[in-house]
């Protein structure tokens, strides 16, 4: 069993290593292919161990060597397999599986195709660790990994500005957030003089609440950083400028939903301490709506993919937050599934339009890309949550726990998100797909991606349709880890009412969006319409300005802090202060040297000046001595 | 009818002269030499004077001995006081004179070496000096101190250039002056104790509770003077440049070593009974002296742009700041003054030959003065080894361990802290920090600058002799293994010293 | 000879240095690398025969040098000196062995080789005066490298270098002679010995002043806030070889003489300066990472995070429990290695361009990929990626120093931020774009005898960052006894608190460390 | 009146600071030399005078030693002195300060 694990963890990064042997070298087929099937083989040995969880409900512990064991502190690189870390194995494996194929095809005219797969395999790799690590710092290995491998896919066209930029930007961020994790895990180091899992949750119900409290927020702050919440948010919508696969595998499927996978794995902290989760849930319905509310006009189509992402990040944190662990972790599974095949049919669009990203230059693709038309509506009903598809059974059930768990704000909040979602993602492909065909008007031929791209992207294709069906499998399962706890709304009428409700709500979301983005009349926006100017739009197109203010008034003041501490502080202060000592002594010898004249009868007026001084000194300090005793009387006198 | 004076020879003691005497009957042996056969060389007479040195080195061995088995001797009517620092003392004024000596054996010819007189009086400054060491009478001090003085007088001007004259003038006249000083400080004693041997004084004046301090301080105040000009103490130190740069750089360097040890144990004698007797004036007074000597010489070494003058005011700093051992008082703090000068007449000596052998016959044009700064530009590229040679005794100098005058450094500052002088202790390791400026200036000019001209690298050896280089050796040698001698050196003077009640 | 290794450490390359004189100038890099090879092959012999269960110094070695002062030529390794001694003679070798061309090469390897004794020299050297001599000593080939093969202004930068340490270290000499004189008054006789010294209990007042004395010396060195100015100037203006060097090593002697001297004699003093110290290691981390953020010179870059490194490491001295020290002797060796390479890094480039200035870049990526692998590599270790060298230090520093104070560490944790913006913004500016400058555009990409130098430091990088534990395990159980000993000698009821008893500890530790095997 | 010890003592001083103005004032040489020879003598005076108060003869033997040297001063002085006159034909001191800093 510890050979698939080991196989499950390590072929990744054999892949990436043989990946980076030609990395130098110019592109070969083969770089890209072995990465792809070491892949494979990682996701049938998942597979295997998922059987085996499932199967015998027993989990898998190794433990392969020491990292780093000092004082009391002893971290191993340990690895587990159980129900919760199987769960992400699989969706990361068969995830990247998928998009490994797919980017050969997609990368084919790239020059750096080989150093791309190097770098993908590698963030598999890294990801694997995440999630398998039976302990806080493994974790942070992971954690700080995947962050290192999105910088490197973020900015894999380094030639853009606008890609390094942001690939910094992200980077930073996460860094930001890990510093919060890292205090997070110090704190349940010197509170449970462990970082194993197990054994510090094991601890942790002796603890005061507070300390507990501190441990929830400062390991959420890491999550917050990895699952782009709000205000560390803006970093994902700018690391589209990655490659459209690496968007599709680790800003949708896989590294964004790490922060939930924390906040799951962190399930016995968060029991004990239902307000931070309580606060969870809440920023993550507040983001869910903000996300939707940002991807409703936006113009550039991996960005309103990526607010979507956002938004469904949201509905995980909040299922999360309300201690429904399974929900969250089964909506990240499903969410995986159908926004990673969202993702890979948008870079099916892009290749066909040269990679044009404004879905009001396109309209009408349908009839030219009819496979991946079929893929992204599907991906984006399953996105809506329409009865039976995946989105639905996850979603709803969600909606569902905000409900039974009295925290009716929350709920209307995500339901009407829900709507949102619906309509956004409809207009998305009403845009791309529908009405009349704008592209024409740029010269541009779109053709269908390779056969062999679609064909990868199939699996995910079939999963978004029925990864619905494996719900009460999958909560038989999981549960045996995490808090069982069925949602179900009392009376069978209030339960019938929400859902038809909502699909009704949702259903009335996306024809209106097919109404309002298949009409004729629609055109390239130009910025003179009433509604671009309305405020409305302005707010949401600059993202409430958020980016503009974190630019204003936090980049620029610190390049600006820091120019005034070299210039004007470390120069002119500290550094001119250690010179001035030294000058002072110099300057004291060129001014005081003229005492050295020369002349001989100069030099005869000092000896005999200092002799004079001497004297008078003398003189009264003889005196003094001589009338000590009167001076004492006067000074007495004096009152001294 | 006189009775006759009966005052047995033994009582005399006259062994107490012998080290004096041997220089003054060598002095007179050249003399006469001269007078039968005139121009001799002058490798004749370096050779006599250094074995004249040697006979005089292995008597005072003889004594020291002497004074291992009984103690203090007093001599000739209790004039001579054989102590452990006057045989301390010797030895360092007969072995920086033995060093000094050959250092006449130049490449070039300078005249004064051509005269059997620069010898002899050479010779009479020594015994001088030894006699001012070897007594506690102020009447022998000062004839040995005008002995010294007046035949160094003339040594100085016998360089025979402007400069040299214009040194010896300056020296001159500022000495009369000091001598003058030093005759009426020394009346005032008399007329308070009605006697001239200082430890009577002492006696005297505890006897009577200092009763009038305020003469007393008068008469410390001229004594003051007129050593400050010997030790060179700021504000009496303005001759010390100009005489260094004046005079050839060996003898420059002899006199910052020679004649100073003589006027420290001088001050020793005098003034340290006085501190401990609780002046506590005086105390205050050679604090302020210490501290300014030190720190203002090196603030003028700092601008020099000749090398001579800036070791002139670096050995200025390094009197006074040995001149802290004075002020201390304590065994610790004496044994440190001769460890400390030991090391640095080696150190120095050498330093001031590095100058000598560097020491062209008259001044190129491009330089303005004989050892400028930019005569060594670049020296490691044109001349390695004496280029490492005279960095390591900047080094040693600066006080940079293991070099030689680190040990001495340390055992003084250590002196100071163990009797509670802490702010005084780091005033001179912050001075030392200060003087390293200069030393390393030198350094960075001979390693980091380019050449100023190709052709050099002769010139620095211009002068060099087998002689020279070997007392160029023998102190680089003695600066870097230092370290090999401090112990039993620390033993001996400690032993030295304690026993002769300091 | 095992008996001897240490002073055969010191005194072989000081021995072959002076016989390099004689060798001739076109043979002279061949001899250099023989040499240091030798020097490093002992080294690691040193290593392999060094009982890692032991707490104490081993190959002790005991000269009287001035033995009524009290004064001998003591020499001896611990878990905490041991990895440095050898850090250094290995950067000795690769650093001889990777010289580019340069003039009168001769002099430079001689003076590298006398710069390798005091090296060995300090972090072996267990008599204070000794320690002292080997520290000065130090000074006079860094001068010389700085002054002679340095850029426009060097002469003032070594100057500065020079007088600045030579300034803090007479102080610090005050501070010896004091203790020496302390233990006189206790025990009737001198002695320099650091190992005497450890058995003396001072009252707290005199502990605070001769704190200061000490931190004066060793804050200069390190260099800590306020007294940094000479870094920048000392690495901007030095040789590749020379910032290599005093990056890797020299710095490290300030950060080693804390926890060799102050921590175990001042147990109360320390307690007592520990969070003025840790608010100038605060700054020292964010202010100087600024700094570097605002450099236009990539050497400065480096050079200013450098000091933003060493402040983690105080701060982890002074967390005074075992994670802590254990985890900032780490980061020395780490940060030595990481700042070692990446001075070698822009030596590399200065080599090609003559330039320093960023702006003179970009599009390097492009240019010379494997380059901008190596740098991309090192400057993630020097941001503390987890599974390189650094991180592991700084984890624990930081780690260790979250016991004293959270707030604090929690300022300290803007470290892994203010070091990834400063360090990525630069990497960005020389790597990424497109390649602008005409002369940018040929540039020959690391060649062999640079790669001698990068590929070990590359691979020690990964390696100890992913299995630290023989180096770690054997710094851990000298840490121990040292924090014991600190807790032993703790008079103040706060002292006690603030250190942990090992005693408990230590039993923990060793299960752990069985465990581990 | 009756002399006493005290009023040669003062003499002796006044002498004393006569040569000592003389000294700083002077500009000749040859003056210079002067002054110094009043400061020896003047102390001479109040040796004589202290070892009669006394009734010892220290002091007057001192008193001879500063005569002796003061002579044997007088005579290397004087010998620089004529070098000096050979060479620049003054005995001006402000001519002699090619030396300074």
């Amino acid at each position: 069993m510890e050979l698939f694990l080991y196989t499950a963890l390590f072929s990744p990064l054999v892949g990436s290593l043989f990946a980076a042997l030609f990395g130098a070298s110019p592109k070969t087929k083969i770089a890209g292919i072995v990465p792809s099937i070491l892949l494979g083989v990682s996701f049938l040995s998942s597979l295997i161990l998922l059987v085996l969880v499932m199967g015998t409900g027993l989990t898998l512990h190794v433990e392969m060597m020491t990292w780093m064991a000092t004082g009391d502190l002893y971290i191993p690189f340990g690895f587990v397999v159980d129900e919760v870390s199987v769960t992400m194995m699989i969706v990361v494996t068969l995830v990247s599986t998928v998009v490994h194929v797919y980017a050969i095809g997609y990368m084919d005219h790239d020059k750096g195709f080989n150093r791309f797969f190097s770098y993908l395999s590698a963030f598999v790799f890294s990801m694997m660790i995440l999630v398998m690590s039976d302990n806080f710092a493994g974790l942070f290995i992971g954690w700080e990994g995947v962050g290192l491998c999105s910088w490197l896919l973020i900015g894999f066209w380094y030639h853009k500005e606008s890609a390094s930029w942001a690939a910094n930007e992200a980077f930073i961020m996460n860094r930001i957030a890990d510093l919060g994790m890292l205090i997070g895990i110090f704190l349940i180091y010197w509170n449970t003089g462990t970082l194993q899992y197990e054994e510090a949750f094991a601890v942790m119900p002796s603890l005061s609440t507070d300390i507990l409290t501190w441990m929830g927020i400062f390991l959420f702050i890491g999550a917050m950083g990895k699952s782009a919440q709000f205000p560390l948010h803006t970093w994902l919508a700018d690391a589209m400028e990655g490659p459209t696969p690496v968007s599709a595998l680790i800003h949708a499927a896989t590294m964004v939903t790490a922060g939930v996978y924390l906040v799951v794995r962190a399930n016995p902290l968060y029991e004990l301490i239902p307000s931070v989760g309580l606060f969870i849930a809440s920023l993550g319905a507040f983001v869910a709506l903000f996300a939707a509310s940002m991807a409703l006009v936006n113009r550039d189509m991996k960005r309103v993919i990526a607010y979507s992402t956002l938004s469904q990040l949201g509905y995980m944190f909040a299922a999360a937050g309300l201690g429904a662990y399974w929900v969250a972790l089964f909506h990240l599974m499903a969410h995986a599934f159908f926004k990673a095949l969202l993702f890979l049919g948008a870079g099916n669009v892009m290749h066909a339009m040269h990679d044009e990203l404004d879905p009001f230059k396109m309209g009408g693709l349908s009839k030219v890309m009819k496979g991946t038309f079929l893929m992204m509506t599907i991906a984006s009903v399953a996105l809506a949550g329409i009865f039976p598809l995946a989105g639905f059974f996850s979603k709803d059930l969600i909606l569902e726990v905000a409900f039974v768990e009295h925290h009716y704000i929350i709920y209307t909040v995500l339901l009407f998100t829900a709507g949102l979602t619906a309509f956004y993602s409809f207009r998305l492909v009403a845009l791309i797909f529908h009405g009349e065909d704008r592209y024409k008007l740029f010269g541009i031929h779109p053709h269908e991606a390779y056969k062999f791209m679609l064909i990868a992207m199939s699996p995910l294709l079939l999963l978004a349709i029925i990864a619905g069906a494996f719900k009460m499998s999958y909560f038989e399962m999981v549960t045996n880890l995490l808090p069982a706890t069925e949602y179900h709304v009392h009376s069978a009428a209030t339960y019938w009412i929400m859902t038809i409700g909502t699909q009704i709500f949702v259903a009335l979301a996306i024809l209106y969006a097919y109404k309002k983005y298949t009409r004729k009349d629609i055109v390239v926006p130009d910025g003179t319409s009433k509604m671009e100017n309305s405020f409305a739009y302005k707010l949401l197109i600059n993202q409430y300005y958020i980016p503009y203010f974190y630019q204003e008034y936090i980049v620029k003041a610190y390049r600006e802090l820091s120019e005034v501490f070299w210039t004007k502080i470390d120069q002119k202060v500290v550094d001119a202060t250690v010179d001035g000592i030294a000058n002072v002594f110099y300057q004291t010898g060129e001014r005081t040297r003229v005492m050295q004249s020369g002349n001989l009868s100069t030099m005869l007026k000092w000896m005999v000046a200092g002799t004079v001084a001497l004297l008078s000194l003398a003189v009264v300090f003889g005196l003094a001595a001589r009338y000590s005793a009167e001076i004492k009387t006067f000074l007495s006198g004096l009152g001294v | 009818m006189l009775s006759p004076v009966n005052v047995s020879i033994e009582s005399l003691n006259l062994m107490t002269l012998v080290p004096m005497l041997i220089p003054i009957v060598g002095a007179l042996l050249i003399l006469v030499i001269d007078l039968f056969k005139s121009e001799q060389d002058r490798s004749l007479y370096v050779m006599l004077s250094l074995l004249i040195l040697g006979v005089d080195f292995i008597s005072l061995m003889d004594s020291a001995s002497v004074f291992h088995k009984n103690g203090t001797i007093m001599g000739v009517f209790d004039v001579m006081l054989i102590d452990g620092l006057a045989i301390l003392s010797q030895f360092i004024i007969v072995g920086a004179s033995m060093l000094f000596i050959p250092l006449a054996l130049t490449h070039k010819r300078f005249h004064e070496f051509s005269y059997p007189e620069f010898f002899a009086l050479f010779l009479f400054m020594i015994a001088g000096f030894q006699f001012m060491v070897a007594t506690d009478n102020l009447i022998l001090i000062f004839v040995g101190l005008e002995t010294a003085s007046l035949a160094l007088y003339t040594l100085i001007a016998m360089h025979n250039r402007d400069k040299s004259f214009e040194a010896a003038v300056k020296y001159f006249t500022m000495g009369a002056l000091a001598a003058g000083f030093f005759s009426f400080g020394s009346m005032i004693f008399y007329a308070l104790t009605g006697s001239v041997e200082i430890n009577q004084i002492a006696e005297v004046l505890s006897a009577n509770k200092y009763a009038d301090i305020g003469f007393v301080l008068v008469g410390v105040v001229f004594l003051l003077a007129s050593f400050g000009f010997k030790l060179s103490i700021v504000p009496f130190h303005t001759w010390t440049p100009d005489v260094y740069e004046g005079s050839s750089a060996a003898l420059a360097g002899y006199m910052s070593i020679v004649p100073k040890i003589a006027a420290f144990i001088v001050a020793m004698r005098i003034f340290e009974f006085l501190i401990h007797s609780g002046v506590v004036w005086l105390e205050v007074i050679l604090y302020i002296f210490v501290v300014m000597t030190m720190t203002l010489a090196n603030v003028w070494a700092l601008v020099q742009t000749d090398v001579k003058r800036m070791l002139a005011y670096s050995s200025i700093s390094h009197a006074g700041f040995v001149m802290a051992a004075i002020l201390i008082g304590t065994t610790q703090s004496n044994s440190a003054l001769f460890l400390y000068w030991i090391l640095f007449s080696f150190t120095n000596l050498g330093s001031f030959s590095m100058l000598w052998i560097s020491r062209q016959k008259n001044l190129p044009a491009h330089q303005q003065s004989d050892h400028s700064y930019n005569k060594f530009a670049g020296m490691i590229k044109t001349a390695p080894v004496a280029a490492s040679i005279m960095a390591l005794f900047m080094l040693s100098l600066a006080g940079l361990p293991p070099f030689g005058l680190f040990w001495g450094k340390m055992y003084l500052v250590s002196s100071a802290i163990t009797s509670g002088y802490t702010v005084l202790a780091l005033i001179m390791v912050l001075n030392s920090a200060i003087a390293g400026y200069y030393y390393l200036k030198l350094i960075v000019y001979m390693f980091m600058r380019e050449p100023i001209m190709e052709d050099s690298g002769h010139i620095y050896s211009a002068n060099a002799t087998l002689p020279l280089k070997t007392i160029i050796g023998i102190a680089a040698i003695g600066t870097i293994f230092a370290f090999l001698a401090i112990n039993q050196l620390l033993e001996f003077i400690t032993m030295f010293v304690y026993n002769s009640g300091y | 000879m095992l008996d001897h290794i240490l002073s055969i450490l010191i005194f072989f390359p000081a021995l072959a240095a002076m016989l390099g004189f004689v060798v001739h100038k076109d043979s002279m890099r061949s001899y250099g690398v023989a040499v240091a090879t030798i020097e490093f092959a002992l080294s690691l012999w040193l290593w392999f025969a060094f009982d890692s269960t032991v707490s104490g110094m081993q190959f002790m070695e005991q000269i009287a040098l001035v033995p009524t002062f009290g004064i001998n030529y003591i020499v001896g390794v611990d878990g905490i000196s041991l990895f440095i001694v050898v850090l250094a003679s290995f950067f000795t070798m690769i650093g001889i062995a990777s010289l580019g061309e340069t003039k009168d090469i001769k002099n430079l390897i001689i003076t590298l080789l006398f710069l390798q004794m005091t090296m060995a020299g300090v972090f072996s050297a267990l008599d204070a005066i000794v320690f002292y001599v080997f520290w000065e000593l130090s000074l006079v080939p860094m001068l010389y490298i700085i002054g002679a093969w340095g850029g426009p202004l060097r002469i003032y930068a070594s100057v500065k270098f020079f007088l600045y340490t030579f300034a803090g270290s007479l102080v610090m000499l005050v501070g010896m002679l004091f203790m020496a004189y302390f233990y006189f008054q206790a025990t009737g006789q001198w002695s320099f010995a650091i190992l005497d010294w450890y058995r003396l209990i001072l009252p707290e007042s005199f502990q605070l002043w001769l704190f200061v004395a000490f931190f004066m010396g060793f804050a200069i060195k390190v260099p800590m806030f306020p007294f940094h100015t000479w870094l920048p100037y000392a690495h901007g203006q030095a040789p590749t070889i020379g910032s290599v060097i005093l990056a890797a090593i020299l710095l490290k002697m300030g950060t080693y003489a804390f926890i060799r001297f102050s921590l175990p004699l001042f147990p109360d003093a320390s307690v007592y300066f520990m969070f003025p110290i840790a608010i100038l290691a605060i700054i020292m981390i964010i202010y100087t990472a600024m700094v570097a953020y605002a450099q236009k010179d990539i050497k400065q870059v480096v050079a200013y995070s450098s000091v933003s490194h060493m402040g983690v490491i105080i701060l982890g001295t002074f967390a005074l429990n075992v994670e802590g020290i254990t985890g900032s002797i780490f980061l020395m060796i780490a940060h030595g290695v990481v700042s070692g390479a990446l001075f070698f890094l822009v030596g590399v480039i200065y080599d090609r361009r003559h330039t320093k200035y960023m702006s003179e870049f970009g599009g390097l990526a492009h240019v010379m990929p494997r380059y901008a692998t190596i740098f991309g590599l090192m400057m993630m270790a020097s941001v503390g990626l987890p599974l390189t060298i650094n991180f592991v230090g700084e984890f624990l520093s930081l780690l260790g120093f979250y016991k004293q104070s959270h707030i604090l560490t929690l300022l300290a944790g803007t470290a892994i931020i203010v070091g990834a913006i400063y360090m990525l913004a630069a990497y960005k500016k020389m790597f990424f774009g497109v390649v602008t400058k005409e002369e940018n555009k040929h540039l020959p990409d690391v060649n062999k005898r640079e790669l001698i130098a990068l590929i070990p430091l590359a691979i020690i990088t990964i390696w100890l960052g992913i299995y630290p534990k023989p180096v770690l395990g054997t710094i851990n159980t000298s840490v121990e006894s040292v924090v014991s000993l600190m807790h032993e000698k703790a008079q103040t009821q706060e002292a006690k608190s603030r250190i942990p008893n090992i005693a408990k500890e230590a039993s923990a530790a060793k299960n752990s460390v069985e465990e581990a095997h | 009146m009756e002399i006493g010890l005290n009023h040669y003592l003062v003499l002796s001083t006044i002498l004393f600071a006569i040569g000592l103005l003389g000294v700083i004032r002077r500009k000749n040489l040859l003056m210079l030399f002067f002054a110094t020879e009043i400061l020896l003598n003047s102390v001479n005076i109040s040796f004589a005078a202290i070892s009669h108060y006394y009734g010892d003869l220290t002091g007057q033997m001192f008193a001879f030693f500063v005569i002796a040297i003061a002579a044997s001063e007088v005579a290397v002085g004087l010998g620089l002195l004529i070098v000096w006159h050979k060479k620049h034909n003054n005995i001006d001191l402000d001519s002699m300060s090619t030396m300074r800093g």
